[in-house]
């Protein structure tokens, strides 16, 4: 392929991975209000649109017609430069994970994946810890106590259980034996049986765990805990900034969805009947619908708890997962 | 849901409940704790509550706008001044027990002799934005003059539609279509007051 | 083609920000500086190659040295102006200016080329991170160990710094706390 | 052989851990476990050497390589250890009579101070002088030739309160520091020309050297010899090393270290026997100190001085015998030397103590009633000294006369015959001033008593072999002549008979002289108005010879270069030095502020001037 | 074509961007953000090398660099927290208890 060509391959890809993400974050929100209505009972956005579908809609028209505040005291550049970062590495990140099985369009081979390194998971996780800085940098530089801790609680939060991400999923890197999740992926085709997650039960139940922290969900959503610090280090932002924070989070749920699926879940595999492309989509809604799921049935924990089940409960189990599957793998 | 539901108020046998033990302090017993929990299964319990509802989709929610939960009738929402039935007068006497007795302070009154020498109300108001809806008001009310009625709704664009007497004051045209229903709620006698009053030493 | 863009524009946008990083009077513009520019190191090591290093630069230095300082920060209370009193700033340009123009001579000038041999040469087809990994557990194994230990000592050395009563010093206490503790 | 390796490691090591052991306890009061478990260690060490003893006895050698002393560049020195038969004979006299030493010490130390200190002390010179025989070679003689010289000085100021004693100590000890000198620069001569230091390895290259370097070598060695020995000139201090304790006496200065030296010219034969210049030599001075000590102790009034100059004058013996080539005769007396001068010592320890550390002969006199066993045992010493027949003296005694008339010395012979002579008078004037007579101890109110009994159980093993040692010669022979060479003297069997008679009359000449002479009011005074008498009574005025010639001007030369050379010079010099960097300091300090940034900033000038040089000098430009 | 003189001089200029704030910074803080940028500019050198001579080993010096950073950041962290609570600054020109 000429560099040409690359060239405008890659752009068309990063723009249509932009434009789905972006529209998919926002009706993650719908999805969300919807789930957890109905686990409570409730209809959730009825109002706007059928079904309240529109619902997205007129909240990004609020979200951008809304006054851009940005406080006095505050450090203005990089209170105005966090949000982009919180939704730029989310969707960086994005750019290493293969979505979907190549395919065919208008005569041309697809691969549907930006940049195919051959360190792809740890580029991705790296990616996702670097976004720590958004909800960091915000909340040191709007000049707001509140603000302050919910920085605090993320350089706490998303440090440590950075350590149980990287240790969980390296049982199943050893398996592998590569860094590239396509390689993982080809690692798990032959089938419903193959799945890492047989393999490494415990590495899973540990990376989804680290991944609701990663991301910032309930029960471990202590960075913008609105019993305790207002809306963390969100409190001072209004309008699209805000917004961009909930871009960025929910492409970074859908990131790990995809991360967990090709990792433990067989990935774009076919499923029986079910073609991959379909396959990795339906296994992405359901660790989706999980997180939801999750927020509906459990409640917060406290900082505290939070770091001592990091470092006292989670870390060991996961040093010790990694220990025996190298025995074993010696073996 | 009919007013007999909402009249009952015997909720206790509903009551659950919840032994609460001492939190474990020592490291060892807190792991102890979360594996316990962990493996119990009373995550997946909740997991399995709220997945149940949502299937179940048995929603509650009330389309509010558009539809109202009814009221219980000792509700204490803004006040209604009534007339009397017969002559379409205020029933209010004037007496200003309401006006001392309120302890938010938002109840105003003025009053002077009339040509009969009766008392006349020439003022009243009850400042909306400061009523806590305490119901002492209604309560002390010797004649029934005023009562807490049902409209909850209060929201408006100034604060000046808050004391509006003529907005609680029950309409003559109202009063004439025999709209006005005597008072059952709150404030009024219940309806075994008879039985229930003790003879006095005056009585006999 | 892309390579040469990539350099000059990462390079570019590295000065600067390191550039802002030494320069700012705010600690918080430093820090994020310091930040990006790291990101854009790492940038570099991918354009050379060297993938697992860049993926280390990133996962090391961005998520880890550089969330520690930001946490740092708000212990010291310095996100806001620093205040500094610089002695002699000609003094500094002078010093850091002479050095750059040597070592750019040193470098321009072919003195270190052609006596560098490759001892571990990298094997065509071989991915990064493995022949990395090849290296690093069987040359290198030995100081990968002692490089372990080092960064369990430096953990244990932080935990313990940073708990409690270590800020009561005997040999550097001042003389009123001595007395503050008598009068007790 | 294994376990013979086990014997010879416990030989060596249990007066080790017995010292250890005691020295735990050095500052502490008296505890009788030290003494008793010192004791038993020797005891195990003797069997251990009665065992290697009789294993060598047919002509095996053990021989271990215990460690790579030193191994520097060209310098190899393994840390061996040898039982031949010079060495388990050595080793045999050596733990008999320290054994003996230590039980008879739990008795005379009784009521000292330091009675743990002095079995550290004990048992660590008996390990020194264990090593210093078992070694393979030259260094490990000479660790342990150190050793017994280092427990040796703290054993004679053992009592270091005492001025005398702690004087005496050192000069016990500089006296040794000087011959060893000489003993240090025979080792380096050997080692520079042999190239080894282990016995077989010099020794087997013996033949081709260069006769110069021979002669040497051996004087050098034989300096250090000297000095141990204690032969004229460096005979002084062994004289005063009698302040230490009596049991320090009898061990170390009549069985065991002052035989060292000899002990050095047997082991170091092959190379003696090639330079017989040297070798004359030895036995001429041999023979000088033979009649120089004996007529010393004529006069001595002074009970173990006495004693000590008739040790020296035995040294003199055993040079002369290994002088004139035969070792084994040397090393014969040598043993059973050990035996009776040991005895006589204890049993001047025993009436030390009855006395209450008298030693003036002439203030005792009549003690045979009180102390019985002691006179039996001392006169039975005395009587083996003498080389009366059949007691043990007399067998290697008259063999080295023997010696010498067969080599034709006549004159040597004729000194050592006087000798004799001189030696039963002195000797049986020792017993006779102390036990019988009349009893001058009263006069000075002194209540003497015998010894514990242990005591003198525990000198019963010598008195035995004092008399019957010599009895042992041809078994002596067949052992010794696996080590040493065994020269048959041609002498005619009337010859024979005709020394041994002549020598037999002239020590029982002595003896009947002394017995008469002291058993009736002893010499007039007047003989102590005459000049010989003066002159021996103040040892030749040798000490103070000593004092006049060697000291007083080597004090004067110190003053003045400590006055003139070393403050003026040496330490102007030094102070300048520390002055001018003290001075730089003072200056220089202002650099160091503490202040980090100013060190950051010199580390950068220091950066810039690295980054000069290296584009400058780059190697590879 | 960026050849490795490109990023020796890069480097280099990353090194003295270093040291200038180095010796410029007087917060102890912004101080150890300095070393960092030497550490990073010294990274480039190495894998600059590494690539251009086809030799792993100067990767290895980055990786080792990169350990010894994050433990200078644990152990440096720990003193600052120390200083700062003694002090109540990190003024490097409060830090000279010790001047000669």
């Amino acid at each position: 392929m000429t560099f040409t060509a690359f060239a405008i391959a890659t752009l068309i890809k990063i723009l249509v991975v932009l434009g789905i993400f972006s529209a998919l974050a926002g009706f993650g929100t719908y999805l969300e209000r919807k789930v957890l209505a109905f686990m409570q009972r409730r209809l959730g956005p009825m109002h706007v649109g059928p079904y309240g579908l529109l619902q997205v809609l007129a909240d990004g028209i609020k979200l951008f017609t809304k006054e851009d505040i940005v406080p006095q005291n505050s450090v203005k550049p990089i209170f105005m430069i966090a949000p982009v970062i919180g939704a730029a590495t989310a969707f960086i990140a994005l750019a290493a994970v293969p979505l979907l099985p190549e395919f065919t369009v208008f005569g041309v081979t697809v691969h549907p994946i930006i940049a195919d390194i051959n360190v792809g998971v740890l580029f991705v996780l790296g990616v996702m810890a670097s976004g720590l800085f958004a909800p960091l940098l915000a909340g040191m530089a709007s000049a707001n106590k509140w603000g302050l801790l919910g920085a605090a609680r993320t350089a706490i939060q998303l440090l440590s259980y950075e350590v149980v991400t990287g240790l969980s999923i390296l049982a199943p890197l050893m398996l592998v034996g590569s860094l590239s999740l396509i390689d993982i992926n080809n690692y798990q085709t032959g089938g419903f049986t193959e799945w890492i997650v047989w393999k490494q039960p415990v590495a899973f139940v540990l990376f989804l765990i680290a991944g609701f922290a990663e991301t910032n969900r309930t029960p471990f959503d202590l960075l913008e805990h609105e019993a305790e610090i207002v809306s963390g280090y969100a409190t001072e932002y209004s309008g699209m900034r805000w917004g961009m924070f909930f871009i960025g989070e929910y492409a970074n749920m859908i990131t790990l969805g995809f991360l967990a699926s090709l990792i433990f879940l067989g990935g774009f595999n076919d499923w029986g009947f079910i073609p991959g492309g379909l396959a990795i989509v339906l296994k992405v809604s359901f660790i989706f619908f999980f997180f939801l799921w999750t927020r509906a049935a459990w409640p917060h924990v406290r900082p505290d708890q939070l770091m001592w089940l990091c470092w006292k409960v989670l870390m060991p189990i996961a040093v010790i997962n990694v220990v025996v599957t190298g025995f074993v793998l010696m073996m | 849901m009919s007013l007999e539901q909402f009249k009952d108020r015997n909720v206790m046998q509903n009551y659950t409940y919840i032994p609460v033990d001492k939190p474990p302090v020592k490291p060892m017993d807190k792991f102890k704790q979360v594996m316990k929990r962990t493996f119990k299964g009373e995550l997946f319990v909740g997991l399995w509550v709220v997945f149940r509802e949502m299937v179940k989709f048995d929603i509650h929610t009330v389309k509010y706008p558009l539809e109202k939960l009814p009221v219980s009738p000792r509700y204490r929402a803004v006040h209604k001044l009534y007339r009397l039935l017969e002559s379409g007068y205020e029933r209010c006497i004037g007496c200003g027990l309401c006006e001392k007795i309120c302890i938010a302070n938002c109840i105003r009154m003025d009053t002077r002799y009339d040509e009969n020498q009766r008392k006349e109300v020439t003022e009243y108001t009850i400042n909306l934005g400061r009523c806590i809806f305490c119901g002492y008001c209604a309560e002390v009310c010797p004649e029934l003059a005023i009562v807490h009625g049902q409209r909850y709704e209060n929201a408006s664009e100034q604060r000046a539609h808050y004391v509006l007497k003529d907005d609680m004051l029950t309409p003559l045209d109202f009063l004439k279509e025999g709209k006005q229903q005597e008072y059952p709620g709150f404030g009024a006698t219940s309806p075994n007051a008879d039985e229930r009053i003790k003879k006095t030493p005056l009585a006999y | 083609m892309i390579e040469t863009i990539a350099f000059y524009l990462f390079s570019a946008v590295t000065i600067v920000m390191f550039w802002i990083t030494v320069s700012s009077k705010n600690a918080l513009y430093s820090m994020s500086a310091l930040a990006a520019g790291m990101i854009m190191i790492s940038g570099f090591f991918f354009l050379l190659d060297a993938d697992f290093l860049g993926v280390v630069q990133i996962i090391v230095y961005t998520g880890a040295v550089m969330a520690l300082y930001a946490f740092g920060m708000m212990f010291f209370d310095t996100t806001r102006e620093v205040k500094e009193n610089i002695r002699a700033p000609k003094l500094v340009f002078l010093l850091s200016g002479l050095t750059a123009l040597l070592l750019v001579i040193a470098f321009v000038a072919p003195i270190a080329a052609d006596h560098i041999k490759a001892f571990y040469p990298m094997v065509e087809g071989v991915e990064n991170p493995q022949a990395v990994g090849v290296v690093l557990f069987t040359k290198y194994l030995v100081p990968f160990e002692v490089a372990a230990v080092m960064l369990l000592v430096a953990m244990i050395a932080g935990i313990i710094l940073a708990g409690k009563k270590m800020d009561e010093s005997l040999t550097l206490k001042i003389e009123e706390e001595f007395q503050e503790k008598g009068a007790k | 052989m294994e376990h013979m390796e086990t014997y010879l490691y416990i030989a060596l090591f249990a007066p080790l851990v017995g010292s250890l052991f005691a020295s735990l306890f050095a500052d502490k009061p008296k505890m009788l476990v030290t003494g008793i478990g010192t004791s038993t260690l020797l005891f195990v060490s003797w069997v251990s050497s009665v065992v290697l003893l009789m294993h060598v006895y047919h002509g095996d050698v053990v021989h271990v390589k215990m460690m790579d002393w030193i191994h520097a560049g060209g310098l190899y020195i393994p840390f061996g250890f040898v039982v031949d038969q010079v060495s388990a004979t050595m080793m045999f006299v050596v733990t008999t009579v320290s054994t003996v030493v230590h039980v008879y010490s739990i008795g005379y130390m009784d009521h000292d101070r330091s009675f743990n200190r002095f079995f550290a002390w004990l048992s660590a010179f008996v390990f020194s002088m264990m090593v210093l025989v078992m070694s393979d070679n030259f260094a490990g003689l000479f660790i342990g030739w150190e050793g017994v010289g280092l427990c040796s000085w703290a054993l004679i100021g053992f009592w270091y309160e005492r001025e005398s004693a702690s004087w005496a100590a050192n000069e016990a000890f500089i006296m040794n520091r000087i011959a060893d000198l000489g003993m240090l620069i025979g080792i380096f001569l050997v080692y520079w020309n042999f190239g080894s230091l282990q016995y077989d390895v010099v020794f087997a290259q013996v033949d081709g050297m260069d006769a110069t370097i021979l002669m040497m070598t051996t004087a050098f060695l034989f300096i250090g010899a000297m000095g141990k020995s204690a032969q004229f000139p460096l005979h002084t201090w062994l004289a005063d090393a009698m302040e230490g304790p009596t049991p320090v006496s009898a061990l170390i200065h009549a069985a065991t270290m002052v035989t060292a030296g000899v002990y050095l010219v047997i082991r170091a034969n092959p190379l003696y026997s090639l330079v017989p210049e040297v070798s004359y030599f030895v036995a001429c001075l041999g023979a000088f100190v033979a009649i120089f000590a004996a007529s010393m102790a004529l006069v001595n009034r002074d009970l173990k001085r006495i004693i000590a100059y008739s040790t020296l004058s035995q040294l003199g013996y055993m040079f002369v015998a290994a002088g004139l080539g035969a070792y084994w005769v040397a090393l014969f007396h040598l043993m059973t030397h050990a035996f009776f001068k040991a005895l006589l010592f204890l049993g001047a320890g025993n009436v030390m103590h009855a006395m209450d550390d008298e030693l003036d002969i002439f203030k005792m006199g009549g003690l045979s009633k009180k102390m019985k066993w002691t006179m039996i045992m001392m006169t039975l010493a005395s009587l083996a000294l003498a080389g009366i027949y059949p007691f043990a003296g007399f067998f290697s005694k008259d063999k080295i006369l023997e010696v010498a008339f067969a080599g034709d010395h006549y004159i040597l012979w004729a000194i050592l015959w006087f000798t004799a002579g001189l030696t039963a008078f002195y000797s049986f004037r020792l017993v006779m001033l102390v036990f019988f007579g009349e009893e001058r101890y009263k006069i000075f109110g002194f209540h003497p008593h015998e010894a514990y009994r242990y005591m003198l159980f525990a000198m019963s093993p010598l008195a035995i072999l004092a008399v019957i040692a010599g009895f042992f010669e041809h078994d002596f022979i067949h052992l010794v002549s696996y080590a040493l060479p065994i020269e048959e003297y041609e002498v005619s069997h009337t010859v024979f008979w005709i020394l041994v008679v002549i020598t037999q009359g002239i020590a029982l000449g002595g003896i009947a002289l002394a017995v008469y002479k002291y058993s009736h009011g002893g010499f007039s005074k007047k003989w102590e108005e005459t000049f010989i008498y003066k002159l021996l009574f103040n040892q030749y005025y040798i000490p103070k010879i000593y004092d006049e010639y060697i000291c007083k001007p080597y004090a004067e030369i110190s003053t003045i270069m400590w006055k003139d050379f070393d403050l003026k010079i040496v330490d102007a010099t030094v102070d300048f030095i520390a002055t001018s960097i003290y001075k730089s300091g003072m200056a220089s300090r202002v650099v160091q502020s503490g202040n980090l940034s100013n060190m950051l900033r010199w580390m950068g000038v220091g950066l810039l001037i690295l980054l000069v040089a290296a584009i400058l000098y780059s190697p590879v430009r | 074509m960026i050849t490795l003189s490109h990023y020796l001089i890069l480097s280099a200029i990353l090194f003295c961007i270093g040291l200038y704030g180095v010796y410029r910074r007087k917060n102890l803080l912004l101080l150890l953000f300095s070393t960092e940028i030497l550490l990073n500019a010294a990274n480039v050198g190495f894998a600059a090398i590494s690539k251009f001579y086809g030799d792993l080993t100067g990767q290895m010096f980055a990786f080792f660099i990169v350990a010894v950073a994050a433990s200078e950041v644990a152990v440096g962290l720990g003193l600052m927290i120390v200083w700062y609570k003694r002090r109540g600054t990190l003024d490097i020109d409060t830090l000279q208890s010790m001047h000669g």
